[in-house]
């Protein structure tokens, strides 16, 4: 059965490792704050010019002052700092954030990525993406892995506007885990109850079976 | 060396048809609410805003643009807005999309005197479009040139008469940059004091960035998206 | 998140011979004295010391001096020191000398991802040998290039367990962009505080730029020129 | 008769302007701080972090964290504030200082500067002259019009190592203050009891002596 965002952010939450600094993006990435394991320590980082995001304020301890970069009200943790924009991508652009996950419209095999643009519709402009995209050393996309009408969003080639090429390195979908490798998407695991075949039929671009593929634990 | 100002309306003068702006602030948060307000006022128009987003439609950019007073938008992401998009759809209003990163390290150079500058985001993508590509560390990179205005506007916490800001939380944001890049800066606070009340240790902007500084009145603060527990 | 380590010489682990570092301080003012003391007692050798000046005889990179340690200075200006003179008029020791500014952008962009930018100084001396020109406003610019380092060493007042520096006053000078550069960097400071005691909006160098910090202990704290009333 | 040291910072303080971010340099460009005419308020900068210099402290306040570019131990004046060695380059670099005031061995009639290195002789470096010159919006040089053996450093073209070419604006030497102009040394003033002749003699660059040259008031 495919995957809920909630157990999307889940999945994503595995790859977390303790002392991380981590950007999460506007949507399914936020969830992921929701699921560190235990004995993780992590450290959020909001590109707007935050580190130590905390969780949502208490009801009436909103403060205009403190939001994150999906313009969410917000806390700081202890150990925090807040910084100027140019600052908070240096860090981005720098390679200080180890790990970034944000959403996508369209991947590729290659790991190139579309999540900013679809052309017909309003442009509301790239805001950090296309920073993250270039410079982060680890990227992890959550997505759907087809279109509401069935349509592969894991291809060949990019149909929309591109946010970064030759970037993303893991995928995971409401159907599978998946590496970008040199030769196509690897696949890695499999949503619970999901088949490899209905995997292989979701997937235009390249896909890469090797051996038995596990089911996701969580 | 007493760079106060009365209020915001005082404080824009020179603003003229034309120029090009910068306007700090992170979605809603750290406007120069006062100074936008003498802009609406004022009546200015033709301006070149560069500015992370563009307000909302009544609050922030937003009222200048509801006024035309807007004729491009420098910016990493708009239309939280539905008459920017009217407008933009109509034509009547440029964009020009900038990685928020770029744009960012743009104010930053304008104001440190550095005319261009290589980075790595956007290759590859539409933002590449007649710029000079150069491999740096196996990767390509784009060359960016510096971004500077005839005024920054800017919003800080607390402030000095020598100009010295010190930013509260995310509303530093583009603050710190765009007060670097200003042919002249403008200061609005909350709270002004003499020189001398602050930790020379704190400030976020000297005072050397920043011409004009003054007591801002009425800030009414919006929250974009009110999220609690 | 508990970037603590035990004191200098836990905290120079992996620092080997041939590597190059990174070392805060601006004349004797903000210097890593711990860290430079067990460098110096560690015997390693062959480093190329990236750092504004060399020190004195008998205190900072002095020290390394004499042991023979440093095989290449990357600085602006050194020579307060009889020992460094001696050695490179002797040939043992060479020197790259770059514009003060340039320097500390340099820096900055390493740890910022900027693998390159243009600045003016240093435009028609010797500086500009093998440097790519370009014109900007009128002027000649050179294309400047990034610095890293395998290791940088930076002194701070306060600091918390989460590697968040505060400098005091002019100690600071370039201890702030090397932070930032260093593959990793190391913190020592005067007062090492638990995570949450030191304000957030505060902190010159987050956390994230950090990856050792201890407390240092018996800060001599030199005066390089004593000059009174 | 030939200016003391006092006397050219004096002169150059002429040039300060009531709200002016100025930087001065090691040797006679320090001086000048002793004086600044009254009713102005200039703001010193001094290279390694600090805005609102003030004086030297009292005896026994020296503080090893307070220094100057020169790394003697100052004080910080209200409204003064401290920053990190790119942040303090930006300023200059970016054309926010009014004034810069500093030394040299040489100058050229087209504004040349030779100020950091004497071949054979011990070089220790640029410090921060170059990004100075490089970058300043006003550059005057407080120098000694010829050497001690009588040779001209007013020169058309510098025998030394350059600091920076086409950039100084104004000189204060123990004889005269000149103007760098396209077509020379324009000669603005001369030191009192000095005549222009002297003057002639002394400088090797074009000098360009239009009308009466009024002697310098003090």
């Amino acid at each position: 059965m495919a995957l809920t965002k909630e157990q999307i952010a889940q999945r994503i939450a595995q790859e977390l490792k303790d002392g991380y600094y981590v950007n999460l993006g506007i949507g399914i990435p936020t969830l992921v704050a929701n699921y560190v394991p235990d004995g993780i320590e992590v450290v959020l980082q909001s590109e707007n010019g935050m580190l130590g995001m905390g969780p949502f304020p208490e009801k009436g301890e909103a403060d205009a002052d403190m939001i994150n970069a999906g313009k969410q009200t917000v806390t700081v943790l202890p150990g925090g700092s807040f910084f100027d924009s140019s600052t908070s991508f240096a860090m981005i652009r720098g390679g200080h954030v180890d790990l970034t996950v944000l959403g996508a419209f369209e991947v590729t095999d290659q790991g190139d990525i579309a999540s900013w643009k679809i052309p017909g519709k309003m442009v509301k402009g790239m805001g950090g993406a296309m920073d993250l995209v270039a410079s982060a050393k680890n990227i992890v996309v959550a997505m759907q892995h087809c279109s509401k009408d069935g349509q592969s969003k894991l291809l060949k080639e990019c149909t929309l506007p591109l946010t970064g090429v030759k970037c993303v390195k893991k995928i995971v979908s409401d159907l599978a885990v998946l590496e970008v490798t040199d030769k196509g998407f690897r696949l890695l695991e499999r949503a619970p109850g999901v088949s490899v075949d209905e995997i292989r039929k979701a997937t235009e671009g390249r896909l890469i079976v090797d051996g038995e593929i596990p089911e996701m634990q969580f | 060396m007493n760079k106060v100002v009365k209020n915001a309306r005082e404080a824009i003068t020179g603003i003229s048809d034309g120029m090009t702006l910068m306007v700090g602030g992170f979605g809603l948060s750290g406007l120069p609410e006062n100074s936008i307000a003498a802009m609406a006022e004022s009546g200015v128009k033709g301006l070149t805003c560069i500015s992370n987003n563009a307000g909302v439609d009544d609050f922030g950019l937003g009222l200048l643009l509801q006024n035309r007073q807007i004729k491009k938008m420098i910016s990493s992401y708009v239309g939280e807005n539905a008459e920017f998009e009217r407008q933009l759809l109509a034509g009547e209003l440029e964009v020009d999309l900038i990685p928020q990163g770029t744009l960012a390290e743009r104010c930053r150079a304008g104001g440190a005197g550095i005319p261009a500058f290589f980075v790595p985001a956007g290759y590859g993508t539409e933002v590449a479009e007649g710029k000079e590509v150069r491999e740096y560390n196996g990767k390509p990179h784009l060359l960016e040139l510096a971004l500077t205005a005839d005024f920054a506007i800017v919003k800080a916490w607390k402030g000095d008469t020598h100009g010295n800001l010190i930013y509260r939380h995310t509303a530093n944001n583009f603050n710190q940059a765009m007060a670097m890049a200003g042919k002249i800066t403008i200061a609005e606070v909350e709270e002004l004091v003499p020189a001398g009340d602050l930790d020379p240790n704190q400030i976020h902007t000297p005072g050397i960035f920043v011409q004009r500084i003054f007591q801002g009145v009425d800030y009414e603060k919006r929250i974009e998206r009110l999220t609690e527990k």
